[in-house]
């Protein structure tokens, strides 16, 4: 009887043990983040125009950082280069929370190491192009936007009798942004007779990943097209492809890899600072810049969520009214998103705005709300904001439904983009730069407002793009 | 099966005992075969050594699993701890160095330095949690399933607390890639790590004491206990060598990956107990052979190899592991019953 | 005078809930062979317990040739030249003879490694001496119960102790094989070795020992010199003490042959191994006996009779209808049900209560017109039972785990009454039951017989059957071998045990094959 | 009174040695300490979210605690909510009923596949739920390949995870639903009787002339069924069926049936402590995401009470021998 008691004691102490260090633990990516770059000046873009324009707003806050916002399409900015402008945003002190969350997470970090730059050669995308396909696996009816975007014509490739075999390894046929991610990799494959694919799935287990990337490597097959869960253990596997003279592209994510032959990413800068371009515009439409905002985040540590919510706080680093009440993180799993926001719902009588960092994040957080009956429930009636990213049909009908305020779409619909790229190296038809930069999407609001200057998409402009099953 | 419809009619008893009595054997022949017929690279270097590698981490997991099993008990933390070994063992020696002034951690998360003190951590605070398992089923009474079951959620939970959710970057320490990826004679040092640790098992438990100790706390723990024989303490050992091999199982995934991250292993607990079971490992306790396991894992992960090669689509993977899974099963139950 | 072997003075235990031993004194001398008799619960087998080191006392001193010792562990024991035997088996299933004698006393060369082939021949010396031959390397799950009883016997030789403590060594062994034990553990004893000797069986203790060490609730009550003119009587007397032991109950007047109502007829029941052609009638209101000895295939001809193993070929008759059992639930449907002799495995669920453990088989005529139980019904259904058949019980809700043999067998009886059952089955009725309860159960069974039952009856232990029983089968090798009536001639143990071992064929094997 | 065998002469002592009396004290404590604390914890809307969430681990709870009962066990929890949630999913289009009443049939199918080979095949049931957990995990991802099926056109269907009736969450009335008639199957009937028996001691069971193989598939079939009740209050809940919707459901539900005060080893436990247990675990878990102790504290003092619980019931109902 004593023993036991005694047990439990060790037990106790070992956790708390650890858990003491791990407190160390956690804390210290962050101190060297900030150590590696001083954030107090505004990082040079290279472009004069901007940093001149970020020199102005350093000072700036509040209302008048809202008026210098709203002037930017005066000061002669192009869409393009407004989005721009609040992607390279540097973080500003004005907001003591906001600023010491960016530090403590080390954002920075993650966004110094996001590729940025021009797409490829300067390819501008137009609305309403691109191609309609149903997904070999999912059967989904979609849309791929960027078919145009380093293009290449059906049929054969490079040597018409020389057969071309790929392999292409990413997780999850069992998560539908991933499955659309495969089926756009394989209608471009399917595209060309002389290639062969075989997809691998590896179930989110990286050691399983990095087992079918050495089977690639044993097929010596002529080129490997990636979706890497998380960098660091994906970056060996890559290597010893390049070794051995295999050219690995990834799509989305990046790997671990220095040396990796190309990557094709999406635009989460984009997304994170759209999300908060649409608060302040929002909030300033309402007439009231201060709010309370709870951000319902993916798991710890993924570079989506990391590199979202870093440039979703920049810009609303300039509004010392705004205050962030709380981050809930969950495993990519939208019951648990479901629980969070409940409790945040429970814990916190007042929210304005509700932020997450993918689709599961934003939807969980819109039927808690229903459920708790708090749509309206901020002062004077006004409906709660809920900005989402990731562009599911799911996720764009609720805007389309009034019930979302934003989406900034993120879409698995560019693995083709990786294929051609691919495609274009296996067959040295091309030269393909390292980073192939997507277009950022303009975000959708309902009435496709135009935001600072910039033009938004109404829902039924995208929707044909959206990835997903359809809700009807 | 050919066990039963043979030994009902004796005329081929031979044979089928044979059969019965090398069929992981049998099986693991096939499937090379197999692979051979289906595809030409399946003998090439790179495959058999992923393979091989692959082999060497389950393998180690079901060599722990099936220690654990046949002193009648189950370890499902086994999977967390493969997580949380290498990232403890990485916070405490940060912890330790930053004291004498070296820095570890690089960059966030990078990891630089002091590979032979966090090797030691991993092996020392593995060893040390499994045998806070045993401890506590022993002293406490309780089963293990659950006991485990709540270290599994103790772990996984720690490991992203202390990572913060970071993996860590192992490519910029001295002698991890070594580590991971050396070679001998065609084949990867881990798994003749691997090997050495199966075969020291195997020969331990057949011309040592502890054999006899392990099987007899198993298979009827009374009598043990009025031979003198201190079940408790047989039990914690298996727990701490399940927890050790577990974290050797770290070392191995870490150093191939060259990373350490939080949600490595998660759910091979559950496959360390199919590879046992399809080792004959039962969970009766103290029957079973571990060189039966040491084939288990060979046959699961070369069936895996096979399936991404022909490239059949994940689910129906799931489905057929399933299957292997009871069709092991039911053969152990029914050789049971014939004998 | 020379130092006794062993010297236990004023030994107290203490468990949970009982005082097993309240200040016991108790000595060995060397070449002398003393037995503990009592009743379940004495505290002999806790004794002997304390001396092999399973427990420590919780007062007293323990005295090796003059020096005091403290057993704290088995393999102290050992070293002090104490061998057990103990009453549950102690071998590990899966493991090979020699593992198991050898187990926690392995031989090895240079510390490390085993020496199997020392050990092997070493088990098959001992082996040998006890007079087996039993191939080492054979598992022992696949030993017959007396090859496992010996490999326990040699287990304990193995060191040649000093002292040796044989806790019901004899219960599994048939005649021939007790006498040659016997004779074995007499030449021990001349060699100079202690034997501390533990029974039920009287008869058998009066033979052996040396002097006779009678326990009563956890004390030694006094000390008997076996001779010819020691009567079993005595030593029960003693046993039970301030409990007068009226003699052994005698089945009633046998029913006269008018009205004799046939409620079970078997003709040529057969089953492979275990019995063959097996032909009788049993009348309502009788209880028949089976004679016979550990393998005879009685056990298994009662199970098939219940439906818990199907036999092979014959005919089988209740009250005039052919049936054949596929289920254990088809014979009692039919009011067949067994008792059988293993209660803990085959009779009881020790962690629920006692009215459940007595009502079990009768759930369906425990039921209001809903279709669920009436539990007032049971309740009372079961509390009656406790009260017929005095099952010393706090209350209907206590465990079954936490009553005494006795009281435990009466439920696993008292649940085929509640079920109202025609022809009960039992098989060894007293087995591990102290003789107090042994006379209640006696009366229990005769009582039923008169209430128009029928019962079958089997019972290593011959004076058992005569004294309940109308007639008795005779049953060696699976067969019926000859049936003497009660008020014959030949209705005595002596003339039946001589039939038994006359027609004895070895079959000890029959039991092996069916274990599981 | 099976559960915890309370002798009628010491009350006293066997209601301390009540597992359900002692969860219930720790419940009152978690609840009062934590409405210090967290003075949300006590507001209506968070105590029907507790309540609702502890119903839907709550109804798979009570099927594992069906299976623990005879002394079998079913890791095939998580995965039979999946699939039968999918299969129910196809039949969406046809209307809500149609198909709930298919996810009912399917998960009772499924459970009694589990019994056939757990008692036909005399298998450990441990080996075979293991392999039926991942075939059908595997089957249910075939049936959508992959994809998630969405509720937003199905009110019906929604209404069991979102509803209320008179002010009650749907989900909870149907978890005291299933618990009542349970408990009373369980305490009121031969079956239930009968399945503590089987629990106890399966040979004697059967040697009393009970059909244990048939009791036993009947606790399978009723565990399937739970799990596939409880799919549909998740997946309303989030307006979509997916199928991986069950993964790691199996755990939470043994997991929350030990709580409970079901033993492993069979014969011992009630429906109540389930549910008891079920609330316990729930509200702790609010508690702690509600003082924001963050996701993965909550996961490692998860573990942490799981543990001690069991060490502390072990502790009070030790045998005396």
């Amino acid at each position: 009887m004593r023993k036991v008691s005694k047990l439990l004691y060790v037990l106790l102490i070992v956790v708390m043990v650890f858990t003491v260090v791990g407190c160390g633990g956690d804390k210290e990516p962050a101190k060297t983040g900030d150590n590696q770059t001083n954030t107090e000046q505004p990082a040079a873009t290279g472009n004069e125009k901007l940093d001149a324009l970020y020199a102005e707003v350093a000072g700036l806050q509040g209302e008048d950082a809202l008026k210098f916002f709203k002037g930017l399409k005066d000061k002669g900015l192009s869409d393009a280069e407004i989005l721009q402008f609040f992607i390279d945003l540097p973080l500003s002190q004005a907001n003591e929370q906001i600023a010491k969350l960016y530090k403590d997470e080390g954002f920075e970090m993650y966004s110094k190491s996001y590729p940025k730059g021009e797409t490829y050669n300067d390819f501008q995308w137009s609305k309403g192009s691109g191609t309609k396909i149903t997904g070999p696996y999912s059967k989904n009816d979609l849309k791929l936007p960027f078919t145009d975007y380093v293009a290449l014509p059906e049929g054969p490739v490079g040597d018409a009798n020389k057969n071309y075999k790929l392999g292409v390894v990413f997780h999850g046929f069992s998560h539908p942004w991933l499955i659309n991610w495969a089926d756009a990799a394989k209608w471009e494959a399917d595209k060309h007779a002389n290639v062969e694919l075989n997809v691998q799935d590896a179930e989110f287990d990286n050691n399983k990943w990095a087992s079918i990337m050495d089977s690639f490597i044993a097929q010596k097959v002529d080129g490997i097209l990636v979706w890497p869960m998380v960098e660091a253990p994906t970056g060996p596997p890559v290597d010893r492809a390049l070794e051995a003279g295999i050219p690995v592209v990834s799509v989305d994510r990046t790997s671990g890899s220095q040396a990796i032959t190309s990557r094709i990413t999406g635009n989460f800068p984009a997304n994170g600072a759209q999300a908060g371009m649409y608060a302040i515009w929002k909030l300033a439409q309402e007439g009231d810049l201060n709010a309370k905002a709870v951000m319902l985040r993916k798991p710890l540590g993924s570079t989506a969520d990391a590199v979202r919510t870093g440039h979703f706080l920049k810009v609303l680093s300039y509004f010392p009214g705004i205050e962030i009440l709380k981050s809930y993180h969950d495993t990519d799993n939208r019951e648990e998103a479901f629980t969070n926001a409940q409790s945040a719902l429970q814990a916190y009588p007042e929210i304005d705005i509700f932020f997450g960092t993918g689709d599961h994040e934003a939807l969980a957080a819109l039927e808690a709300t229903k459920m708790a009956n708090r749509m309206d429930s901020r002062k004077d009636g006004k409906k709660i904001m809920f900005l989402s990213i990731d562009d599911s049909k799911e996720a764009i009908t609720q805007v389309k439904d009034g019930l979302f305020e934003v989406n900034t779409p993120y879409t698995p619909l560019i693995s083709d983009i990786g294929m051609r790229v691919l495609l274009n190296i296996v067959t040295d038809s091309a030269e393909m730069p390292q980073d192939v930069i997507t277009p950022n999407i303009p975000m959708v609001t309902q009435e496709g407002d135009v935001i600072f200057g910039m033009q938004t998409q109404t829902p039924d402009q995208w929707y044909e793009y959206t990835f997903g099953p359809a809700l009807k | 099966m050919a066990s039963e419809s043979s030994s009902i009619n004796g005329g081929f008893i031979v044979p089928a005992k044979f059969i019965k009595n090398n069929m992981l054997i049998i099986i693991l022949l096939l499937e090379l075969i197999m692979g051979v017929i289906l595809s030409p690279v399946f003998l090439g270097n790179t495959n058999v050594q992923s393979i091989l590698i692959n082999t060497a981490i389950f393998g180690l997991l079901a060599v722990g699993q099936s220690l654990v099993m046949l002193v009648k008990e189950i370890d499902l933390s086994v999977g967390a701890m493969m997580a949380f070994s290498p990232i403890a063992a990485i916070a405490l020696a940060k912890k330790i160095l930053s004291a004498s002034g070296t820095e570890i951690i690089m960059g966030s998360n990078y990891v630089v330095d002091g590979l032979f003190i966090i090797v030691v951590l991993v092996l020392l605070v593995s060893a040390l949690i499994g045998m806070l398992n045993g401890i506590i089923i022993v002293k406490a009474k309780v089963p293990s399933l659950i006991v485990t079951l709540g270290m599994l959620y103790v772990l996984s939970g720690m490991s992203y607390i202390l990572s913060g959710g970071y993996s860590l970057y192992l490519t910029n320490l001295k002698g991890a890639k070594s580590l991971g990826s050396s070679i001998f004679a065609g084949i990867p040092v881990n798994f003749i790590l691997f090997l050495a640790v199966g075969v020291l098992v195997i020969l331990v438990l057949k011309y040592t004491k502890v054999g006899n100790r392990i099987y007899s706390t198993g298979g009827n723990e009374k009598a043990a206990i009025y031979s003198g024989i201190n079940t408790d303490f047989w039990k914690v050992m298996a727990f701490g060598i399940s927890g050790l091999s577990a974290g050797i199982a770290a070392l191995i995934y870490s150093s191939r990956l060259q990373s350490v991250e939080t949600i490595q292993g998660s759910g091979y607990e559950l496959i360390s107990i199919a590879i046992a079971v399809i080792g004959g490992i039962t969970l009766e306790g103290g029957r079973g052979k571990i060189s039966g396991a040491i084939i288990a894992s060979a046959i699961l992960c070369i069936m895996l190899n096979i399936l991404s090669l022909v490239g059949l689509i994940a689910w129906y993977k799931t489905i057929i592991i399933g299957l292997i899974i009871i069709g092991a099963a039911s053969q152990h139950a029914f050789s049971r019953k014939t004998s | 005078m020379q130092e006794p072997l062993l010297l236990l003075k004023n030994i107290h235990k203490q468990f949970p809930g009982v005082k097993a031993l309240k200040g016991v004194n108790f000595s060995l001398e060397k070449g002398k062979i003393v037995s503990l008799v009592g009743t379940n619960g004495a505290g002999k087998s806790t004794l002997s317990n304390i001396i092999a080191g399973i427990y420590p006392p919780d007062a007293g001193e323990i005295f090796i040739e003059g020096r005091n010792v403290t057993i704290s562990d088995p393999k102290i024991a050992e070293q002090l030249g104490v061998g057990i035997v103990h009453q549950e088996p102690t071998l590990v299933p899966n493991m090979t003879v020699v593992e198991n004698i050898f187990l926690n006393k392995e031989i090895t060369k240079n510390r490390i490694v085993l020496d199997l082939k020392k050990m092997k021949q070493e088990s098959e010396k001992v082996l040998e001496f006890l007079g087996f031959q039993i191939d080492v390397d054979k598992k022992v799950e696949a030993l017959t119960l007396v090859e496992k009883e010996i490999v326990e016997i040699a287990k304990a030789m193995l060191l040649k102790p000093r002292i040796l403590i044989l806790d019901e060594v004899t219960a599994p062994l048939n005649k021939d094989e007790v006498d040659h034990l016997f004779k074995i553990i007499k030449d021990l004893r001349n060699n100079g070795m202690g034997i501390i000797f533990i029974g039920h069986k009287l008869q058998e203790i009066i033979e052996i020992s040396d002097s006779i060490m009678v326990f009563r609730d956890g004390k030694n009550v006094g000390e008997l010199i076996p001779s010819e003119n020691l009567s079993e009587k005595e030593v029960i007397a003693l046993m039970l003490g301030s409990i007068l032991n009226e003699d052994l109950v005698t089945g009633a007047k046998v029913p006269d042959s008018g009205q004799r109502q046939e409620v079970l007829k078997l003709a040529g029941l057969s089953k492979q191994k275990l019995f063959e052609d097996i032909n009788f009638t049993l009348h309502k209101g009788e209880i028949v006996g089976f004679a016979g000895l550990k393998g005879s295939g009685i056990t298994e001809l009662f199970q098939s009779l219940q439906g818990i193993i199907t036999f092979d070929s014959g005919e089988m008759y209740v009250k005039g209808k052919r049936v054949k059992f596929k289920h254990p639930k088809d014979g009692i449907e039919a009011g067949i049900g067994m008792v059988t002799n293993d209660r803990q495995r085959e009779g009881l669920a020790l962690t629920l209560d006692v009215k459940d453990n007595i009502a079990v088989s009768s759930l369906n005529y425990l039921r209001n017109k809903f279709r669920t139980l009436n539990t007032k019904l049971l309740k009372d259904n079961a509390g009656k039972y406790v009260q017929a058949l005095s099952i010393k019980t706090p209350s209907i809700n206590q465990f079954v785990q936490n009553l005494s043999g006795g009281n435990q067998q009466k439920i696993v009886i008292a649940k085929w009454l509640l079920r109202n059952l025609d022809i009960i089955l039992v098989d060894e009725p007293t087995r591990g039951v102290d003789v107090k309860a042994k006379n209640e159960i006696y009366k229990l069974l005769i009582n039923e017989k008169n209430n128009g039952k029928s019962l079958l009856v089997a019972s290593p232990e011959t004076r058992e059957l005569l004294s309940i029983c109308d007639r008795i089968l005779i049953i060696s090798g699976g067969k019926i071998i000859s049936e003497v009536y009660r008020n014959t001639k030949e209705f005595n143990e002596e003339d039946i045990l001589n039939t038994i071992h006359s027609s004895q064929r070895h079959c000890t094997t029959a039991r092996a094959v069916f274990q599981g | 009174m099976i559960s915890n065998g309370l002798d009628d002469d010491n009350f006293k002592k066997g209601i301390l040695k009540n597992h359900t009396f002692i969860l219930f004290i720790i419940l009152a404590c978690v609840m009062i300490i934590g409405s210090i604390f967290v003075p949300s914890l006590a507001q209506k809307g968070n105590l029907l979210n507790v309540l609702r969430l502890a119903s839907i681990v709550g109804l798979a709870a009570i099927g594992a605690t069906m299976v623990l009962l005879v002394g079998e066990i079913d890791l095939s929890i998580g995965s039979i909510m999946s699939l039968s949630l999918v299969t129910g999913g196809l039949m969406v289009g046809y209307g809500s009923l149609p198909a709930l009443a298919v996810t009912c049939l399917t998960g009772i199918v499924l459970g009694i596949i589990n019994g056939v080979l757990v008692t036909k095949l005399k298998i450990n049931s441990l080996m075979v739920t293991l392999g039926t957990m991942s075939v059908f995990a595997g089957l249910a991802n075939v049936v959508t390949r992959g994809q998630s099926i969405f509720l937003y056109d199905s009110p019906l269907y929604l209404s069991l995870g979102r509803g209320y009736i008179a002010g009650i969450p749907v989900p909870v009335i149907i978890f005291l639903f299933v618990g009542i008639v349970l408990s009373i199957m369980l305490r009121y009937t031969k079956t239930g009787k009968e399945i503590y028996f089987t629990g106890a001691n399966k040979r004697a069971a059967w040697v009393s002339g009970i059909n244990t193989d048939k009791i036993k598939l009947i606790a399978y079939s009723i565990s399937g069924l739970t799990a596939a009740l409880a799919g549909p209050l998740l997946s309303s809940q989030t307006n979509r069926i997916t199928p991986i919707q069950g993964v790691g459901f199996e755990l939470s539900a043994i997991a929350v049936a030990v709580l409970g005060g079901t033993s492993l080893i069979g014969g011992k436990g009630t429906v109540i402590g389930t549910i008891l247990g079920a609330l316990t675990f729930q509200l702790l878990l609010n508690v702690l995401t509600l003082s924001g102790v963050g996701t993965y504290m909550e996961q490692v003092l998860k573990g942490f009470l799981l543990i001690v619980i069991v060490v502390v019931y072990q502790v009070i109902d030790k045998p005396r021998r």
